[in-house]
């Protein structure tokens, strides 16, 4: 359990996961639930528990779509987006994990995708 | 006589200031004067008197008196009295001066008020004759020379120089501690000025005001004349004129729980308040009518019947221009005159 | 005009309506002016006055003087009317002991103001259209009549009589006075600045209960600060915060009851502008709880003993203004 | 104006029996704290509070008085806290009129339900006027502590 | 001289912990006045009682301090024992170094500063207290019960059981309630009707009884043992003396599209209408929205039908006056308004309903005669998903904290139900906690799962959304089994949250009780006076002061009643001795107390006094009446001269306080 990274991660995401009372109407409501590896109720869990190491590595950390309807449902006002989106950045925060090389974007591009997509993808997801 | 020039008074000012405090009448407001603390530029003020006498600086409206201090059974009594700084007093009027006479015969008698003496002592007083007696000026009726005031040192003004004439042993002292800036001057313009105030003062409209049918022996008939009723209907029972008048001396002593132990302290109390004088049994004097009749006998008859023949009232005029309802002593004597 | 009164007066004395009359008589100055009561015609005749100098509000007498025998005659001006009307409203006076005549208010003199231009030695005083002729022992001074105006009179609100039986002259309208502006200036201050001021001001108190006692809405039977049983009896300001103390609950307990009628500032002997802490209070009530005049009627409530559910909060007084 | 740190302010609050009282004790059920330096004096109803009270604790070494009452509405007396806010409001604009620092002086509504707002308006009043510092422009200098 | 003793409690370890009680003690021994000051484990115990009373009668002590938990707590007691030791109780005061010292401080030198503090100005109050005793006011023999639900009923019921008379005033136009809406009641299954319509008849019955249907609470004044309540008898534009019932004008009556609050809108009814069969009293009311006689004088065909020759158009709202002793608030709940739900689609499907709907469809009273039908096209549901917590649990701004308590319960009712009347109806139902607290409550819920196999599954629905095919898609998650479902449900039923009646809140400003910020009545204390509101004389029934079931509403509804009538049997209450006096000699007589007394308690009279001089005067002088008032201290403040003064906290012992707190 790493102590100071789920601290930090409270920190940054401002969301007190202690308020979850686990009734699952995020992950009821979440549209990207299938290609989750951990759905939004068990994000919020685990990282309550500091298992954030799983985490990190999951591909579901990316299959978020920050719709914000999570935020929007939760009877507690527990803010699951910000807990996916605070692991987001302790991820982009690791030195060496690039998860978008420079070859992948050209095939990735269409032409009615915005420049600032691009933009923020790299910022975001290369180190 | 020595003087000294209008010009260089204010250095005479530093000059005192710089060894002891220096009280100066001040105009507050055109026409009406206080005394404040002397600062270098300063202007002395040209009008009559300050609204607050000269008395303040011996017998301030509030005095501590003593402190106590209970600890669970046993009382420790704490002694706050301190020396007074020596200080001066300048521009007081004839009329005030001749208030500290009244005053010292009160408190320097026995058994002396040692708060009172301590102050006189260190004060020095500095007179300054009239020239600009105002209409409601009233001290000839008691005798009292508005162009040769006492106190410890006279100033005589003559529109360039001031004369100072020493009157009394402190007096002297004073004036040998400042001779450095004070050369000799002829006094023939002096006799000139003082002529003029006292044309002036028998031209005032109180000029005539006699006194004779007042005095210690008058108490029979004043105390029980009809007139009074009609003297104190308007009277409001404020006590303006007695904390604006130089000569009273009356105070009332209370203790004061300041959280930290009891201050025993004295300040001003006036005949016309409700609770003057108010003892176990209540107040000997009920109606508004007594306390009005309690004040001016004690000015015009008792104190003069305790102090051979000295009037309680030295004319200043203050509670003549300061009543709300325009009560004052020189109404009560034209009333009560007896005249032949 | 004094003449009407005086002719009036002997009238209504003669035939029996009144049984004495409350007015003004001179005292030994042209200025002097005492409030008096004359029973007889001759006494009006000889004493009675009344022209530029009588600014004496009558209406605290009539409490003593409607408890008396018989009915009693008071000439009113129209300040004097509103504190007469809150009187009566309180039950201090008894409204059918006393009949009133309303007479013109006007601009009244103030003689301080007059030496603050430095004359002294005043003899009289005439005014001749507005310019006032004074002669002193020192010769003959002039000032124009509208510096000599009482403070009272500058900030006038209303020249209309609210309570009167009989009328002489003609009755005004209620005027709209700046009366606030220099409760404004002083709200603007920083609160360092109101501070100072006010520390100035109230330290020159010399505590001697003019202001209380001159009144017409202090008439306690057993004033608090007499009374040794209330707690806060106190004879003399023995430290700054009893000045303060002082005029602070006095203004309290005449909030929503003071007239304005300027009294207690024209008979303060040190010129302490006290008018302004009631006019506070009196615009703080127009402001939050709606216009209001005290003394305009007899029947309403005052704002102090009154309420209603949506009242602004006390947070408001703490945001407005400058801190 | 640095504040010192050993200054301890001495905070007086009214509470009205029925409501803020209530509430008071509710914050004690909950374990709540709040700094030691507010002493509470019960009186029956916030419209009991006379500004001779207030002027009195500032006089004795106050250096802060909040009054507290039940919510508009809901006072046991029915109208007492009407009362209250009108006169509690003129008496702070005179005390603000007269130079006084606002934050010396407060009125709270805290219902007998509010334990929580109870305490965390009597933490934010120490810590305004931890930050004013002693009280000198309303004090009596013969009360004034060694 | 006073002679007093200071008791200091350690409360167990409640004050002792933080608190340096025998440095307290120590410390207030040698305040002026004080002979014995000592600390002891639990003052409120028997023996802590002993040691004052031994202490009075041993020092002869003028005035007792005991500094220990707050006065609201044990004031009464150390008064009692102060009594029973021939001491005044009035001359006992509390320091509350618990609630408002101890428990909120950890730092012990601090705390024990402060109560040290706080004892010392109890102390400078108790030098100041006056011997007071306490007065008698009758009390009028009559109760007052606010609200006609089953609550309402049986404490009215129980009341006059007791020989005293009770009103129930009810704003519907006939009682009952909801439980009169309930189709079937858990645990036992029994129908809600047979068990509440026998009481209904018998409190119209009880000649103790008098019902004021169709009528609100206007005003209340006065105190306990001494209420007068104005009651506004609505016009229900029908006599209710000659109204026999009978029904053939809401039969006839041509305006039929009038929307039925009793089966919550699911139905129509006529204007002129009786909300149901057994309906007390069973008296038409015409509904002035929707009459075309009242709205454009067009019509009349109810007074025509109508043979008892009831109907009277010109009826206004009348005004009834009446003196009670107690008054009951019984005003129940409502589920909350789910317009703010979205994702459940409640607002623009008819098939998404809410469970007090479901009762009325269920109930044979109801829209379509007791067959559960789709509201939207009148068939048969197949597959019926329930939906728990809507709105209850939640602090998003939306709905409730609290949980409602009552849904677990009634939505396994309704699946047990539905799956008894129509096996081939699937019923899902969607939960966080299913929780039955209570006898046999558990045993249900088993019944309903393992019995009716009901599929309980454990996880939130997220959305609601109806399909063209009048299909409703569910879509809500499965976390034990880690699923995201998507159910194809026929009806979805919503167990929204329960929030107290609307007209609860301008009741309780006029009865002046306090409230919580959930707009529940707010009792006196929770565990050990919970039907009792703080504001004496006032007691709580049934739902309005929080969520409760049948069970515990009747049983509360008799411990009100319980209450009540341990007030009424008294024929004179003692009432607070601690009330304002004038002094006479320094009475104004400026009338500024008499506007301020909220109770008119203050009156004026001309009196004689002694002047000076031997003469004597007339003056107004006010006299308090202390049987009316209360002691809220508003007179003292707005009387100038100070000639108004409180009993028990006079303005010298109040700054007696302030002096000792600011020392």
């Amino acid at each position: 359990m790493n102590k100071n990274l789920k601290d930090w991660i409270d920190i940054t995401s401002g969301v007190n996961v202690r308020k979850c009372m686990r009734c699952g109407k995020c992950t009821a409501t979440c549209p990207s639930y299938n290609e989750m590896e951990y759905h939004p109720h068990q994000f919020v869990y685990m990282v309550e528990r500091g298992e954030i190491e799983p985490l990190i590595n999951s591909e579901s950390l990316y299959k978020c779509l920050t719709c914000f309807v999570c935020v929007e449902r939760c009877p507690r006002n527990v803010e699951p987006a910000k807990v996916v989106e605070a692991v987001r950045l302790a991820a982009v925060r690791r030195q060496g994990k690039n998860h978008l090389s420079a070859e992948q974007i050209p095939p990735a591009l269409d032409d009615d995708m915005p420049q600032q997509a691009i933009v923020t993808a790299f910022r975001k997801y290369t180190k | 006589m020595l003087k000294i020039s209008a010009d260089r008074l204010n250095d005479l000012f530093n000059r005192i200031a710089s060894e002891q405090t220096l009280y100066i009448p001040v105009d507050r407001e055109p026409n009406t004067a206080e005394y404040r603390k002397y600062e270098d530029g300063m202007k002395l003020s040209e009008s009559l008197n300050t609204v607050r006498s000269a008395k303040d600086f011996f017998f301030p409206q509030t005095e501590n008196l003593a402190e106590f201090k209970v600890e669970g059974k046993n009382i420790e009594i704490k002694d706050i009295r301190e020396e007074s700084g020596d200080f001066v007093v300048f521009g007081v009027r004839a009329c005030d001066a001749r208030s500290f006479s009244i005053l010292d015969k009160v408190f320097l008698s026995e058994p002396v008020d040692s708060f009172y003496k301590n102050r006189r002592e260190h004060g020095t007083i500095i007179t300054m004759a009239c020239t600009r007696p105002s209409e409601t000026c009233f001290c000839t009726a008691f005798g009292i020379d508005p162009t040769a005031p006492e106190g410890d040192v006279a100033v005589f003004a003559d529109g360039e120089n001031y004369f100072f004439l020493d009157r009394t042993e402190k007096g002297k002292k004073f004036i040998e501690s400042v001779a450095d800036m004070l050369e000799d001057g002829d006094t023939s313009k002096l006799e000139e000025v003082k002529e003029k105030t006292r044309e002036i003062m028998k031209k005032l409209p109180l000029a005539g005001l006699g006194t004779d049918s007042f005095g210690g022996d008058k108490l029979n008939e004043l105390f029980n004349s009809p007139k009074w009723a009609e003297l104190s209907e308007s009277c409001l029972g404020c006590g303006t004129c007695t904390f604006v008048c130089p000569t009273c001396q009356c105070y009332d002593i209370r203790d004061f729980n300041t959280g930290n132990g009891i201050r025993r302290f004295r300040c001003w109390d006036s005949c016309m308040y409700s609770d003057f004088t108010k003892m176990a049994h209540g107040n000997p004097r009920l109606s508004q009518l007594e306390r009005f009749r309690q004040r001016f006998m004690h000015k015009l008859v008792y104190f003069p019947a305790n102090n051979d023949g000295e009037f309680g009232c030295v004319g200043c005029g203050r509670c003549l221009s300061r009543c709300p309802v325009s009560l004052n002593i020189v109404k009560v004597m034209k009333t009560l005159e007896v005249k032949e | 005009m004094q003449e009407a009164m005086i002719k009036r007066a002997v009238q209504l004395l003669a035939d029996g309506t009144v049984n004495r009359v409350m007015g003004w008589k001179r005292g030994e100055f042209v200025y002097d002016i005492t409030p008096a009561v004359f029973t007889t015609a001759e006494e009006l005749e000889k004493d009675f006055v009344c022209d530029d100098f009588t600014q004496a509000n009558l209406s605290k007498y009539l409490v003593k003087e409607s408890r008396k025998e018989g009915k009693i005659l008071a000439f009113l001006k129209p300040c004097d009317t509103y504190s007469f009307n809150q009187l009566v409203k309180e039950h201090r006076i008894i409204r059918e002991n006393v009949y009133v005549i309303g007479i013109p208010g006007g601009p009244k003199l103030d003689i301080e103001k007059i030496k603050a231009k430095g004359i002294t030695g005043i003899l009289s005083v005439e005014n001749e259209n507005y310019t006032l002729k004074i002669e002193t022992i020192y010769g003959t001074e002039t000032m124009p009549f509208s510096e000599a105006v009482s403070g009272k009179c500058s900030g006038c609100k209303s020249k209309k009589h609210v309570a009167y039986d009989e009328l002489i002259g003609d009755d005004g309208e209620v005027l709209d006075s700046n009366r606030f502006d220099m409760v404004a200036k002083l709200e603007n201050m920083t609160s360092q600045e109101r501070f100072d001021f006010w520390r100035g001001e109230l330290s020159k108190c010399i505590r001697c209960n003019a202001c209380r006692n001159v009144c017409p809405a202090c008439t306690c039977e057993n004033c608090v600060f007499d009374n040794p049983k209330s707690g806060i009896d106190q004879k003399a300001a023995a430290d700054s915060f009893e000045e303060k103390m002082f005029h602070i609950i006095r203004a309290f307990h005449v909030a929503g009851r003071c007239t304005d009628c300027g009294e207690c500032s024209r008979v303060c002997p040190q010129n302490i502008p006290l008018h302004l802490l009631n006019r506070k209070f009196i615009k703080d009530i127009n402001e939050l709880y709606g216009e209001y005049q005290a003394g305009a009627d007899t029947t309403s409530r005052a704002p102090l003993n009154n309420y209603n559910a949506d009242d602004c909060e006390p947070s408001v007084v703490h945001e407005r203004g400058v801190e | 104006m640095q504040v010192n740190e050993n200054f301890k302010p001495v905070i007086v609050a009214f509470c009205c029996n029925w409501c803020s009282y209530a509430g008071a004790d509710l914050s004690g059920t909950n374990r709540l704290n709040y700094p030691a330096n507010v002493k509470i004096i019960r009186v029956p109803c916030s419209c009991r509070v006379n500004p001779m009270f207030i002027l009195r604790a500032f006089q004795k070494g106050a250096d802060g008085v909040i009054i507290c009452g039940c919510h508009p509405g809901d006072c046991h007396y029915t109208s007492g806290n009407y009362f209250t806010r009108r006169r509690i409001t003129l008496l702070y604009s005179m005390l603000d009129f007269l130079g006084i620092e606002r934050k010396r002086t407060r009125l709270e509504w805290v219902s007998a339900a509010e334990g929580a707002k109870f305490a965390s308006v009597m933490e934010q009043f120490v810590s305004d006027v931890q930050k004013l510092g002693p009280n000198r422009r309303l004090e009596d200098l013969r009360c004034r502590k060694q | 001289m006073q002679r007093i003793g200071v008791f200091v409690c350690h409360c167990g370890t409640n004050i002792a912990a933080t608190v340096d009680v025998k440095a307290v003690a120590e410390a207030l021994g040698h305040e002026a006045g004080v002979v014995i000051s000592q600390d002891y484990q639990y003052m409120c115990s028997e023996s802590g009682q002993n040691l004052v009373k031994n202490a009075i009668k041993e020092h002869k002590l003028t005035g007792v301090v005991v500094c220990s938990c707050s006065p609201r707590m044990h004031e009464n007691t150390f008064r009692k024992a102060a009594a029973s030791a021939g001491l005044n109780p009035y001359l006992v005061e509390i320091a509350n170094i618990r609630e408002q010292c101890s428990w909120i401080h950890k730092d012990i030198a601090s705390a024990t500063e402060k109560a040290i503090i706080l004892g010392r100005a109890a102390i400078a109050k108790v030098h100041l207290n006056t011997p007071l005793t306490s007065m008698e006011s009758p009390v009028v023999k009559r109760a007052l019960v606010i609200g006609g639900g089953i609550a309402g009923i049986q404490t009215a019921l129980d009341i006059a059981e007791a020989g005293f008379e009770v009103d129930i005033v009810e704003k519907e136009p006939t009682i009952g309630g909801k439980m009169a809406q309930i189709d079937k009641t858990f645990p036992t299954l029994d129908c809600a009707a047979c068990i509440l319509t026998p009481k209904m008849v018998e409190a119209s019955q009880n000649e103790k009884i008098t019902i004021h249907s169709f009528s609100e609470v206007s005003d209340v004044k006065g105190f306990v043992g001494n209420f007068t309540v104005t009651i506004k008898k609505k016009a229900r534009y029908v006599d209710e003396t000659k109204c026999t019932g009978c029904g053939l004008c809401t039969e006839k009556c041509p305006m039929k599209k009038v929307p039925n609050e009793f089966n919550m809108g699911l139905d129509n009814r006529r204007a002129v209408y009786i909300p149901f069969a057994q309906a007390v009293p069973k008296v038409a009311t015409i509904d002035p929205n929707y009459c075309m006689m009242l709205k454009n004088g067009k019509c009349g065909v109810c007074s025509k039908v109508c043979s008892a020759g009831a109907i009277d158009y010109k009826q206004t709202d009348r005004f009834v006056e009446q003196k009670y002793g107690a008054i009951v608030v019984a005003t129940g709940f409502n589920p909350i308004k789910l317009d703010k739900y979205d994702e459940f689609a409640y607002s623009y499907c008819p098939d998404v309903v809410t469970s007090l709907e479901l009762e009325r469809l269920m109930n044979a009273a109801g829209p379509n005669g007791g067959t559960l039908l789709r509201p939207s096209d009148k068939t048969h549901p197949h597959t019926i998903v329930f939906v728990q917590c809507v709105g209850s649990r939640c602090d998003d701004g939306k709905g409730k904290q609290y949980c409602s308590k009552i849904c677990c319960m009634y939505t396994a009712k309704h699946a047990m139900l539905i799956r008894e009347k129509y096996p081939d109806t699937e019923v899902y139902v969607f939960y966080i906690d299913v929780r039955t607290p209570g006898k046999n409550f558990d045993e249900f819920y088993r019944r309903a799962v393992e019995q009716y196999n009901v599929h309980y599954i454990k996880g939130m629905v997220g959305k609601v959304s109806p399909k063209a095919d009048g299909k409703i898609d569910v879509q809500a998650s499965d976390l034990l089994a880690g699923e995201q479902l998507h159910i194809n449900a026929d009806m979805v039923v919503l167990a929204a949250a329960i929030e107290p009646d609307k007209t609860a809140r301008p009741l309780a400003t006029m009865l002046t009780t306090q409230m919580d910020t959930n707009d529940f009545f707010t009792e006196a204390h929770p565990k050990l006076r919970p039907v009792e509101s703080a504001t004496a004389g006032i007691f709580l029934s049934g739902a309005c002061q929080g969520p409760k079931d049948i069970p515990e509403t009747v049983a509360q509804a008799s411990a009100a009643a319980a209450k009540a009538i341990g007030l009424l049997c008294k024929n004179s209450i003692t009432c607070n001795p601690c009330v304002a006096h004038s002094d006479e000699l320094m009475c104004n007589g400026c009338s500024a107390c008499e506007k301020v007394c909220p109770y008119g308690a203050i009156t004026y009279q001309d009196k004689e006094f002694r002047m000076p001089n031997r003469t004597t005067a007339v003056r107004r002088v006010a006299s308090v009446n202390p049987a009316v008032c209360q002691g809220c201290g508003a007179c003292t403040v707005a009387c100038p001269s100070g000639a108004m003064d409180l009993n028990g906290f006079s303005n010298s012992q109040i700054m007696a306080e302030v002096d000792a707190i600011c020392k």
